[in-house]
């Protein structure tokens, strides 16, 4: 660890909004050649410190100090003038521009005259873009990628400002094992030139891996600060939630051998090429595989928002085929979308609205709605989740990740459903949250309720889950037990090379 | 109740109180009871209309289409009374049924169609207003009915029958906003369209159904016309939906979908018919009429947009306690 | 010729605006001759063109009319003016609200040979030659109608509202008229006068205005008829049965309200008459036997009794009267 | 010169060409020189218009106060050139000005008071008809300058000028779009804001800009009306602003923001005025004309939403070969 000046320190910065005192005196020092992670509870003010250091908002009050002198970062043009380059947890690529120019967004070489030199423009993007091992044309319509590779495009603007400090936050939130490999590699890379680093994930595992010092928020202040002792998890986990949390994945093993749900051969139009896998009776069936590999679209076939073009469903002994959502939601079945934000939350509904959203039929009579059914269910479960009681009164928009991800969770414990798949339900939510969840698993497989999860984090899906089936291409290519895989062979069993002999891996 | 008048309603309340306050002081004659009944008479058609459009704002698309659609259902109207002899009470029941289907198409091909509602009803807007021009080489028709006079200008205990209708239009709209599926099924695929997919609400038929309703309406508005004038033409109706559409605006309803309360927009419909009242009471010029309209609906939004700003400041100036109101008043549905 | 029969004789145009007429130089075998009023909202203009029509037929040319939906749609038109011209018609009848608009376009027309008329007018001096200008004098006709208003209703103090069109020569024209007419006269006291923006829908709303501020009103004019009919709808509504309603055109509808007793009295400008008139001074033109200038066609004041028995000749009106008077 | 004319012009221009061929198929003298050159004529003041409100729509926002603002722009340049005695060359550099001044106003309003164009430009296509109702009291000023007719009617080597207005100002726009720092900022603010703030874009500045050129373009359009016209009127424009955004969506760009051409805007005008034309020269009544443009709207909006559709029907009819390019038609700027 080196002791040599901070390239940059933020001294006493605190911003409040309307409200909160999102950041209280935080100080961070940032040495070059260092990776310093960035941690704490959601809403414990991590992003906002991040705006601030990179001009998209100024403090209330503090200073920041670049090679000791100090310095206003008035606009992000200003943090980029300071070879600050940026990664920020919401998806800031521009969907209908290609991937060159979402690179250079917002400082596109240009010529003399001040016109684009589009050659130039491809030129460097397709240098970054090989720099960082990405597969993708810098022609390409950003909004045609899936999420991860736009996510890798959001990286690459960064790499390709050839920053001296490079701030990510959650950027691994949507890759997969895989690519997330690759950037910690680029990050290593990179901190051997001397660039220095700020680094947030909730993905404690990878900050092990990775983040050479740390500093911890609570509630907008710094608990814990940087460099004092070796980086330990649990510790972190102490320091960021503020009381010992116990276990952290508190599995419960309630799978039955009865089957409630049966695919064979499924395929889709979408990418589904052939999934086949039996789903029993309080059984967690967690879905592997890398980014891209097709689960979600599994997830989307067996909701009925794709078509199934071959293969057949059976549903309690019957075979079943959903034209639409609502047929899967009457059948019994219920899905938490993997983007919570832009596809499960009515964020103009308080709680009550957004549980009872999948059960309107149910909840009303020749079209009239039973309100006072409706507070008293929602009343129940805010009480039993233990959501925040302000969603009784607040719209959504005002709760933390967690809390808004136990709603959509709700949602489906109000309609009663049989079946829950939930793609990516930790996605972005700090680790208390995520044992909530664990335990609402817990809870829905212990009433019988059988789930389907899919979930990129390999530590979690192998803890939750009592089998796991491989997801290769959109097909199912084997399902074993959970306890029989090791981290290891999950991420190459699930790798994306077809030459691999899958007996021998699960030999 | 409590839910039907939310905090929602104070603003445009509000507003409304203010701006009579104000011609009440300036204009002698506005609190003649004769005054004041003819202000439920300006109102209705453009607050009964502006029910429809209201509905699809909330599900985050628009109405251009209402006023060129009144145009024709006057003609069609008026076509049926004079030259076809259809008698008066199986016309006004068969011109309900033309505007919700042709609510009803707008609907299929905006939600089956995938074409924005602003588009559809553009083309609608230029459309109806021609085939409004095919009826009777795009004469007016004057002199339909005498029996059709009273639905308009008639009275009940001195009340003239207008303000009946809004009460009993109004009434079932803020019953179907607030307390059926259908209403809570709008206010969802205005606030977020995919989560309402994912969650089986089926969004294209909540769409289509947001038409026949505003289709629904503006026959009611169109026969309400037509009574007035006792005619149909071609001509009636321009700018119509731009008036509703400002009505449901001044009443804080959001152009982004989701988020207004229905009884918000007969007031924001009230505030907008009194100013125009006040000044034509005082003889303005259409000049004047004009900039106000333009100013009431740009300081309407305008407040709506900087509450959190305008509530701090009153905080600074008044002391605080106004300052947690402003978060209040975005509670949700 | 015919010509003392099917119009008045024509005035002599402003020195200057007279284009010659040995200049037209027909091209069709079958006359084609374009009809372009400003708009087909205003049945009035609908009115001329079936007179214009019906010569069309008896005399046996071919005529089309062309026209935007919206008066207020200058550039409209003339975009179809200009359409026009490429095309191979022998005359253009027009009516626009904007002359000077017109002018190049119609400067053109002239220079081709063609014949250009227009119509529902009263200037003598369009801003460039052309061969002639058909229409009653606007000034006169409402003049007419306030004399006869003083010579009805001048006996005793009267408050007048009036309900202007938007404003513009037509309106500039028949409310000086009208004000003209009453100037002088003690009892005749304009106490409002606001804008009816030309149709039904504007003249009711100023109508019910203008009852509100002003109850006492005895007498209200509005500059043509379907403002007053508007306004009518609004004097029934506010009992007031008693209101002298006065209007401006001749229109069918208007007449039939006032045969019903809903309106006192307009002006009758005979548009369908206005019309033939047009067309058969168009066919002069081409045929070289019509010397050129103004044909000011004749207005008169027509109250219940008049209404009636102009409906009575419904072969000189446009659209038919709704029954048999 | 690739980047400029790349695939999303094939579809409005082939749109322009099958119009065409049926007008002159059906027409016999849409072919005439002189009807040509009329075209561009005709098609002037809508195209030079539609530059800005197509520029307005690329960051996702809408300008309904273009018609109003012709208007208004009509009425100031008559005042200053009938009775404040500015000479002409003086005057319409003011105008242009003015026109600048008043986009900047509503982007000023739009992007700093955070109020949705829809309505402050709904507020200005009121409040600027009212502005223009109170010079001259409300009445046109005709016969304003004999200078003033050649800026519309001159011709250069037989050309009529507006042709080549319609070159330099569709020039300019293209290069702007598509090679200048400006022109991509307009894309990415309409494709997402949020990323274009965090990206240092200044959004705000980049809105308020669009707003400014569509003023200016206005003014250009509103001095053509007042050539063309040799006069100001309050009633001048009416429709125009829709008729703008018809050419602009007819061209293919997205009400949704950050996705279109700029040149296949010019295309969509034509596409409208080639079938205005058309229909002129067979003496079609306005209602037919309002019916028609009505279906062109919606056609071309369909077929653009529906493309995929389309394509794999015909590969199904034709055999696969047309299947690919569904995809590609979709590409980017
Ligand atoms: N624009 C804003 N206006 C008002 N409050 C805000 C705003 N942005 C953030 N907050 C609040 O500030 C606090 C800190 O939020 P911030 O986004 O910095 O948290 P975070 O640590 O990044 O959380 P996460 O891990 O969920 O990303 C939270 O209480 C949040 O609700
Ligand atoms: N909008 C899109 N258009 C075209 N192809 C897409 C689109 N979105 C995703 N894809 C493709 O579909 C496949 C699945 O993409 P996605 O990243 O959504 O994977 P996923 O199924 O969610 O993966 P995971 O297994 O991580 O859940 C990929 O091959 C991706 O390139
Ligand atoms: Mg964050
Ligand atoms: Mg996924």
């Amino acid at each position: 660890m080196t002791t040599a000046t901070p390239l940059w320190e933020f001294v006493d910065i605190s911003k409040a909004y309307p409200g909160v005192l999102a950041n209280d005196k935080v100080r961070i020092k940032l040495l070059p050649g260092s990776i310093h992670g960035l941690l704490g509870e959601n809403g414990c003010g991590k992003s906002t410190m991040i705006k601030t250091l990179s001009g998209v908002q100024q403090p209330d009050s503090g200073q920041i100090l670049h090679n000791g002198q100090p310095v206003t970062i008035s606009d992000p043009q200003v943090a980029r003038d300071h070879g600050i380059a940026t990664v920020f947890q919401e998806f800031s690529i521009v969907p209908t521009l290609s991937v060159g120019e979402n690179i250079f967004l917002g400082n596109m070489p240009r010529s003399r005259f001040g016109v684009i030199d589009w050659a130039k423009v491809h030129s460097e993007a397709a240098r970054v873009l090989a720099e960082m091992d990405v597969d993708v044309s810098p022609d390409a319509i950003t909004g045609t990628l899936s999420v991860g590779e736009q996510q890798l495009v959001e990286i690459a603007k960064a790499v390709a400002m050839d920053a001296r400090m490079i701030i990510l936050d959650e950027p691994t939130a949507a890759l997969g094992e895989d690519e997330i490999e690759r950037l910690h590699q680029l990050l290593r890379n990179m901190r051997g030139r001397g660039t220095s680093i700020l680094y947030v994930s909730h993905r404690l595992d990878e900050v092990e891996r990775i983040v050479d010092e740390v500093t911890i928020l609570r509630g907008g202040k710094v608990v814990r600060a940087s460099g004092e002792t070796e980086i330990n998890v649990s510790e972190i986990v102490s320091a960021m939630v503020g009381e010992d949390i116990g276990e952290h994945y508190p599995k419960e093993q309630n799978a039955t051998a009865e089957v409630v749900m049966e695919a064979h051969g499924l395929a889709t139009a979408s990418g589904v090429t052939d999934a086949s896998f039996a789903l029993h009776r309080g059984e967690v069936l967690g879905l592997g595989g890398v980014l891209g590999s097709g689960r979600t679209e599994i997830a989307r076939a067996l909701f009925g928002t794709d078509e199934l073009s071959a293969g057949q469903l059976i549903l309690n002994g019957k075979p079943v085929r959903f034209r639409r959502e609502m047929d899967a939601i009457r059948a019994g079945l219920a899905l938490v979308p993997e983007n919570r934000k832009y596809d499960g939350l009515f964020f103009n509904f308080r709680a009550s609205g957004n549980i009872t959203a999948a059960s309107l039929g149910g909840l009303s009579r020749l079209g009239v709605l039973n309100l006072k059914a409706e507070e008293q269910a929602t009343h129940d479960l805010i009480r039993d989740l233990e959501i925040s009681t302000q969603a009784e009164e607040k719209t959504v928009n005002f709760l933390s990740g967690g809390n808004q991800q136990k709603i959509v969770i709700a949602r489906w414990l109000f309609s009663d459903s049989d079946i829950l798949i939930l793609d990516e339900p930790t996605q972005g939510i700090d680790i208390g949250a995520k044992i909530a969840v664990y335990k609402l698993i817990n809870k829905l497989t212990r009433a019988g309720k059988s789930i389907i999860l899919i979930s990129s984090d390999h530590d979690e899906l192998l803890a939750m889950s009592d089998r796991i089936a491989i997801v290769q291409h959109g097909a199912i290519t084997r399902t074993v037990e959970a306890s029989d895989l090791t981290h290891d062979d999950l991420v190459r069993a699930s790798a994306d090379t077809t030459e691999t002999n899958l007996e021998e891996v699960f030999a | 109740m409590k839910r039907i008048f939310d905090t929602q309603l104070i603003g445009p309340f509000a507003a409304m109180v203010i701006v009579a306050l104000i011609v009440a002081l300036t204009t002698e004659r506005f609190l003649n009871p004769g005054n004041l009944s003819n202000l439920s008479l300006q109102v209705s058609i453009v607050a009964l209309i502006a029910i429809g459009s209201t509905m699809v704002i909330f599900t985050a698309g628009i109405d251009l289409s209402s006023g060129s659609m009144v145009a024709l259902l006057t003609m069609i109207l008026a076509q049926m009374l004079k030259f076809m002899g259809i008698p008066l009470m199986l016309a006004l029941p068969m011109i309900l049924i033309v505007g919700g289907l042709l609510g009803l198409f707008i609907g299929l091909i905006t939600a089956y169609g995938r074409i924005p509602s602003f588009i559809t009803t553009l083309a609608a807007l230029i459309a109806f207003r021609g085939l409004a021009l095919t009826f009777n080489n795009g004469s007016p028709i004057f002199s339909l009915d005498p029996a059709l006079e009273p639905i308009f200008y008639g009275k009940l205990a001195g009340i003239p029958l207008p303000f009946f209708y809004l009460v009993f239009f109004y009434g079932l709209a803020a019953f179907v906003m607030n307390f059926t599926k259908l209403g809570r099924e709008i206010y969802a695929v205005g606030g977020n369209p995919a989560a309402a997919v994912l969650t089986g609400i089926n969004v294209r038929k909540v769409q289509t159904t947001t038409f026949v309703i505003a289709g629904f309406m503006t026959a009611v508005g169109a026969i309400l016309m037509s009574a007035r004038l006792n005619s149909g033409s071609p001509n009636y109706g321009q700018t119509l939906e731009l008036q509703a559409i400002a009505a449901a605006v001044v009443g804080g309803a959001s152009l982004a979908g989701g988020r207004g309360n229905i009884l918000a927009t007969l007031m924001g419909a009230m505030t907008i018919v009194i100013v125009q009242n006040g000044l034509n009471l005082n003889a303005a010029p259409s000049s004047v009429q004009n900039i106000v309209l333009g100013l009431i609906i740009l300081l309407a939004v305008g407040i709506d947009m900087w509450r959190a700003e305008i509530s701090a400041l009153m905080g600074r100036i008044f002391g605080r306690s106004s300052s947690g109101s402003a978060q209040k008043v975005k509670k949700g549905v | 010729t015919a010509q003392a029969e099917n119009y008045p004789a024509p005035v002599p145009l402003q020195d200057g605006a007279q284009a010659p007429i040995d200049a037209i130089t027909p091209t069709n075998e079958t006359l084609r001759i374009a009809y372009m009023p400003p708009a087909t909202e205003f049945n009035y203009y609908i009115a001329i063109g079936e007179g214009i029509k019906a010569v069309a037929a008896e005399e046996g040319v071919e005529v089309f009319m062309l026209a935007p939906q919206s008066g207020a749609d200058i550039n409209g038109q003339m975009g179809m003016i200009q359409d026009v011209l490429t095309q191979d018609v022998d005359a253009i009848i027009f009516g626009t609200h904007d002359e000077f608009a017109a002018a190049p376009l119609l400067k053109q027309a002239v220079d081709k040979g063609m014949a250009v008329l227009m119509i529902n007018s009263d200037i003598p001096n369009f801003p460039t030659p052309i061969h002639g200008v058909v229409g009653y004098s606007q000034r006169n006709g409402t003049h007419n109608i306030a004399d006869w208003a003083i010579e009805t209703y001048g006996d005793n103090p009267l408050k007048v509202g009036i309900i202007e069109g938007q404003p513009g020569y037509h309106s500039t024209e028949r409310v000086g008229g009208f004000l003209d007419g009453i100037e002088g006269n003690e009892n005749f006291e304009v106490v409002v006068s606001i804008d009816g923006k030309w149709n039904v829908e504007g003249g009711n709303t100023a109508g019910m205005d203008i009852l509100q501020s002003h109850p006492d009103l005895d007498m209200i004019f509005a500059a043509n008829d379907y403002m007053i009919i508007g306004a009518s709808f609004a004097a029934k509504a506010l009992g007031r049965r008693d209101i002298v309603l006065l209007g401006n055109d001749g229109d069918t509808s208007g007449l039939e309200e006032i045969a019903a007793g809903n309106i006192t009295a307009t002006v009758n400008t005979s548009p369908f008459l206005m019309g033939k008139a047009a067309m058969h001074a168009t066919i002069d033109a081409l045929n070289g036997s019509y010397p050129g200038g103004w044909i000011e066609t004749p207005t008169s004041i027509e109250d219940k009794d008049g209404a009636i028995s102009v409906l009575q000749e419904p072969e000189k009106l446009f659209p038919q009267p709704s029954k048999e008077y």
